[in-house]
């Protein structure tokens, strides 16, 4: 079996191959490893990867997969088809999103305005923190959705460009 | 001694708060916003009362709502916890207007450590060092000139009601100086609403080291040694220390009279804690006073034993501290983490959202003091703290080893948060060795983010994982997985070797 | 140093082990039953190895798989914990045939720890008081009734290999000897498959106070002070403190010398107990030893500082003890509350099952040493001890304020528990007064279960669930509450109020 | 609305009236509470009974419902209807079953010894506590369903009396 998680935006393979009481694993068609005494609960999974032994919380929440080994947390995405890819790619082009919810206090910019790359296109406040958003092009302010004062929602677009 | 206390505060001071008041047999009462409904502090209070909206400006902050809920309850007193109104002098004033114990320093006292040139100016008098620079407020580019030439460059602008960094700037020559007075004063202005700032000479390389101290109406006054600060991001600490690596016994008695004619001179009440300035020749210039219960509190209660807050309550009871100086005692070392909600990975920027599972951990010589539950939602308009991880054993490297396991045992899924970041910080050399100063997380950037090295694991769980609701039927795994089943639910075990 | 531990055991003593070994830097096989491979113990091992059914002699007391599990993983040492394989000198010696070192004393030592009259006799000779008895095994009926009158009625029948009470009976006057005598052999032969009694002077109002040692092999020997473990329910100890309210410093000084020459007259290694019977009129007599870590240990390690599994690993592994007996202080009070699966409302049967929510107690002062996760099952197969609260504060009054709230945190769900039945012990006068002695569990038995007083409150609390329920349309909370819906599942705030 | 639990083998009623902002609870005909306040989430109940403020942790399994309060814990069992209620009953007097799941250790009788109320039936071991399980009354013994050295669920019939 074949599997593809994205990681901090990049596209990870995952080779699964069943040969007797092990699994041979082999990611992005390089590391190899064999894995045995796997077992899955609903809240640990456990195995040993080359005779180590990892026991690893994890959650699944929609297309989200949440881990913590050893302390370090990682976020696997299941990779989507290409329409969503696409659309996404398209969204970070155009569009300027809050990563997270918060207090949208100032949106610096106009329509029609002629903005820069890096270019802030909005502050938004979340636990005592403001974070500003970049323009992530050269380009012209074509809609703006939000309005000072406003709590925006994670992922929420608040600037189109053209 | 009161019988009813509220308690101005969420999140885990606020349960901290509580935990002291009951073991002192006051109840409390506990006050929250539109969206803390659900909060965990609130499982915690004899009573609670709503104070306004979910903004900060209409609940935490919001004087006249929280003065209302104490008279409705008939607390009192109130206890401010740390941020909020912790430190402002105005809600003291109206406590003590209201007739009200506000549980920390009277609003003179507030005033005068709240005022940084003001306060400079008092301890100067004292004879305790401070860091050459502007003894008063000025807009004259001449007279900051002057005073830089006299200090020697590098020297840092700062803003005089400031804190936390706000309108800090580093000058390392006079071409920069009237741009960064400019800058200063226009983040000043905006981040503390007075655009006052002064000028004191840079010091490199410095140690961020404070000391707790204790004072009673009486004038009785001790201090409970330091704590080391020095780990800090964006001027904000995230992991503290004692007894610090820096500082040997006689400085260690020395920078502690010193911190205590501060709070005497200020003629300051309840809990305070004096900051220094730790330079590399070892030299100490006063910083500033904190006046409230501090976030990192709990480390010098693990090595000296004695429970600050209650002290705290104690004190504005009217109670005489009982404990004398010389019976305070640094016994091992303690280590405390912040645990906050906020990803690393993505400039750490805040990370609000629901708390899918919750692991703490216990054991040895660990406390966790907590305001999170599995199932909780972490709401976007407050301090991104979750909970502090402190731990206690009987030497500084025996404590990091202890901290170093007990995060990997710390387990928060749903939400991103900084305890692998922590981790990796109290595993470094660097750390190890003690030898750090404010400056540690900017020069050891790099070396903060190996975070690739477990996820080859992390994606062979992720696959195994999949396959196994696979095997399971796809449909099943759906459920399971999407439907956010209970994590006592047997899924079965899924024993994937017996299948073909 | 070693490089590897087994541990030969479950639960949290298995964990607390693990934790030790760690912080040495040490790797750690655990082993499982059947029925225990999702036990949480196993998620603290770097290894692990199955070793039998679940039946207790099938695995856990299965000394030839343990050996065989240490082999197979390069363990160097066993760690037995308590319980199961501790004291058993066959273990111990089949051990050290098979090069393995067994953390605890050698099998020698364990030996004659282990005969009671044969340690009976050994302390006698060092002049260390011993409750007046017979010094030898008999049958003779005769030789018991001639030392019955020498020490007086009551007098006490006892198994020479036993423990936990099993064999013991109390006898008021020469009539009934005979027949106790006899009661006394049966329950003895079954239990420990020696019929061997003895007699012994009956002790009225015992206090239950012993002394934890430390020895290494270079005959290094300090003990820690004492823990009083007089709350027992059918000989099991349930609730312990340190320092005990019943002695004074001269007494604990001279009981802890006492400690130590018992411990040294045998020969014995790494940490042991040696435990005392102190009578109304504080007199003491040595009782037995216990030649293992103890469930109560964490009191020891929170009033002392000292951790004791580690100092039991470092002297199993050959170091010296460093740490002289003027170092160790008693700092502040601690106690220890154990958490079992047993249901008080119906004669203390035990009650295996799954926990289906979990929220344990954390923050200052609190410890707790958990074998437990929400979700996990409770084998019917083990002893019910789920968990340990331990608690410190500065003084015997708040330490037990502290616990008494933690418990109230303390939320175990799913399985019946003995939770409440603790914190009315806690709770009640003579034990704030800390006038009790062995049968104080026999005399309040009453008192301890006014339970109905909040039971209004439960009531109303499962009507307005139902209520919600049921608003809310019966058929979402069939599934909302059968379906074992997460925890941090919103079903929506239920705002019944606004409903009409 | 009427509901009807069991604790520790007593039935009791419970009242609930709506007034206004809030409940009316009568318990038994007899206590009365002043009820406001309600929150009702999947692991907490909270009101005010006459006032006083409780935070109560729940879980409810089946017919069970599971409740923490101030460190006492309550286990309450809905009402059955009839049917079942004498079911039980019966169960009770011709049965002896294993409180919890155990090792059946011990069948000191067998069928067609005539036993007397209290005489050990069998002995089930659970957690290193060997539990002797006493008939209900005298009869004669009919069937025995358990052998020794088996594990037995809880609520297992072991013998039945005639």
């Amino acid at each position: 079996m074949n599997y593809k998680f994205n990681f901090l935006e990049k596209t990870h393979k995952i080779n699964l191959e069943k040969a007797d009481d092990l699994f041979k694993v082999i990611i992005n068609d390089k590391q190899k490893y064999n894995i045995s005494d796997v077992e899955v609960e609903s809240n640990l999974i456990s195995f040993k990867a080359d005779d180590k032994l990892y026991n690893i919380y994890c959650f699944s929440d929609k297309d989200k997969m949440y881990l913590s080994i050893d302390g370090e947390n990682y976020v696997l995405e299941l990779e989507k088809d290409k329409t969503t890819k696409s659309k996404t790619k398209q969204q970070k082009g155009n569009s300027v999103f809050s990563p997270m919810p918060g207090l949208l206090v100032k949106i610096p910019v106009s329509v029609g305005d002629k903005v820069k790359s890096g270019t802030t296109l909005a502050i938004v406040e979340a636990m005592k923190m403001q974070n500003e958003l970049p323009s992530p092009r050269d380009g012209i302010v074509k809609k703006i959705i939000g309005k000072e004062g406003e709590q925006v929602d994670a992922l929420q677009v608040i600037v189109e460009l053209e | 001694m009161f019988k009813k206390i509220l308690i101005a505060n969420r999140g885990e001071i606020a349960i901290r708060i509580s935990k002291a008041c009951k073991e002192l047999g006051i109840s409390t009462v506990g006050v929250y916003s539109t969206i803390d409904k659900p909060s965990l502090h609130l499982r915690y209070m004899d009573d609670i009362v709503w104070i306004g909206d979910s903004p900060p400006l209409s609940s935490y902050l919001n004087i006249q709502a929280i003065l209302e809920a104490a008279k409705k309850t008939k607390a009192e007193a109130i206890h401010p916890g740390y941020g909020f109104l912790a430190e402002n002098e105005k809600f003291a004033k109206a406590c003590e207007d209201a007739g009200i114990i506000f549980i920390g320093p009277d609003s003179k006292a507030l005033s005068l450590v709240g005022d940084k040139v003001a306060s400079r100016n008092t301890v100067k008098k004292l004879g305790v060092p401070i860091i050459p620079g502007m003894a008063m407020i000025t807009k004259d580019l001449k007279k900051f000139k002057h005073a830089a030439k006299d200090v020697g460059y590098p020297v840092i602008i700062k803003a005089s009601m400031g804190g936390g960094g706000k309108g800090m700037r580093v000058v390392y020559n006079e071409n920069e100086l009237e741009k960064s007075i400019a800058a200063g004063q226009r983040e000043a202005l905006s981040a503390f609403g007075d655009e006052s700032v002064y000028l004191e000479k840079y010091i490199e390389q410095p140690r961020h080291i404070e000391f707790q101290v204790l004072r009673d109406n009486f004038g009785n006054c001790i201090h409970l040694f330091e704590r080391e600060c020095s780990i800090q991001r964006r001027h904000q600490k995230i992991i503290e220390e004692t007894p610090s690596p820096a500082l040997d016994n006689n400085m260690r008695m020395k920078m502690g009279e010193e911190a205590k004619k501060v709070i005497e001179a200020s003629d300051y009440t309840t809990a305070g804690t004096v900051e220094f300035l730790l330079d590399k020749n070892k030299k100490f210039y006063f910083l500033e006073v904190n006046a409230r219960i501090q976030v990192e509190h709990p480390i010098t209660e693990m090595v000296t034993g004695v429970d600050l807050v209650r002290q705290q309550i104690l004190i504005a009871a009217g109670e005489k501290i009982t404990l004398k100086q010389d019976q305070i005692k640094q016994n091992g070392h303690a280590i405390e983490t912040r645990i906050y909600a906020e990803d690393p990975d993505n400039n750490f920027v805040p990370s609000p959202g629901k708390i899918l599972f919750l692991s703490e951990p216990n054991g040895p010589g660990i406390r966790v003091d907590s305001g999170i539950y599995q199932g909780c939602d972490i709401p976007p308009h407050y301090d991104p703290i979750l909970s502090k991880l402190i731990v206690w054993s009987e030497n500084r490297n025996m404590s990091i080893i202890r901290i170093s396991e007990a995060l990997k045992e710390y387990i928060i899924l749903g939400i991103k948060n900084n305890i692998g970041y922590l981790k990796r910080i109290i595993n470094s050399k660097d750390f190890a060795k003690g030898n750090y100063d404010t400056h540690f997380i900017d020069e050891h950037e790099e070396k903060l983010f190996p975070k690739q090295e477990k996820l080859d694991i992390a994606l062979i769980a992720g696959a195994l994982s999949k396959q196994a609701g696979y095997t399971k039927s796809e449909s099943d795994f759906q459920k399971a997985s999407t439907m956010k089943s209970t994590p006592w639910q047997e899924l079965g075990k899924w024993e994937i070797c017996s299948l073909s």
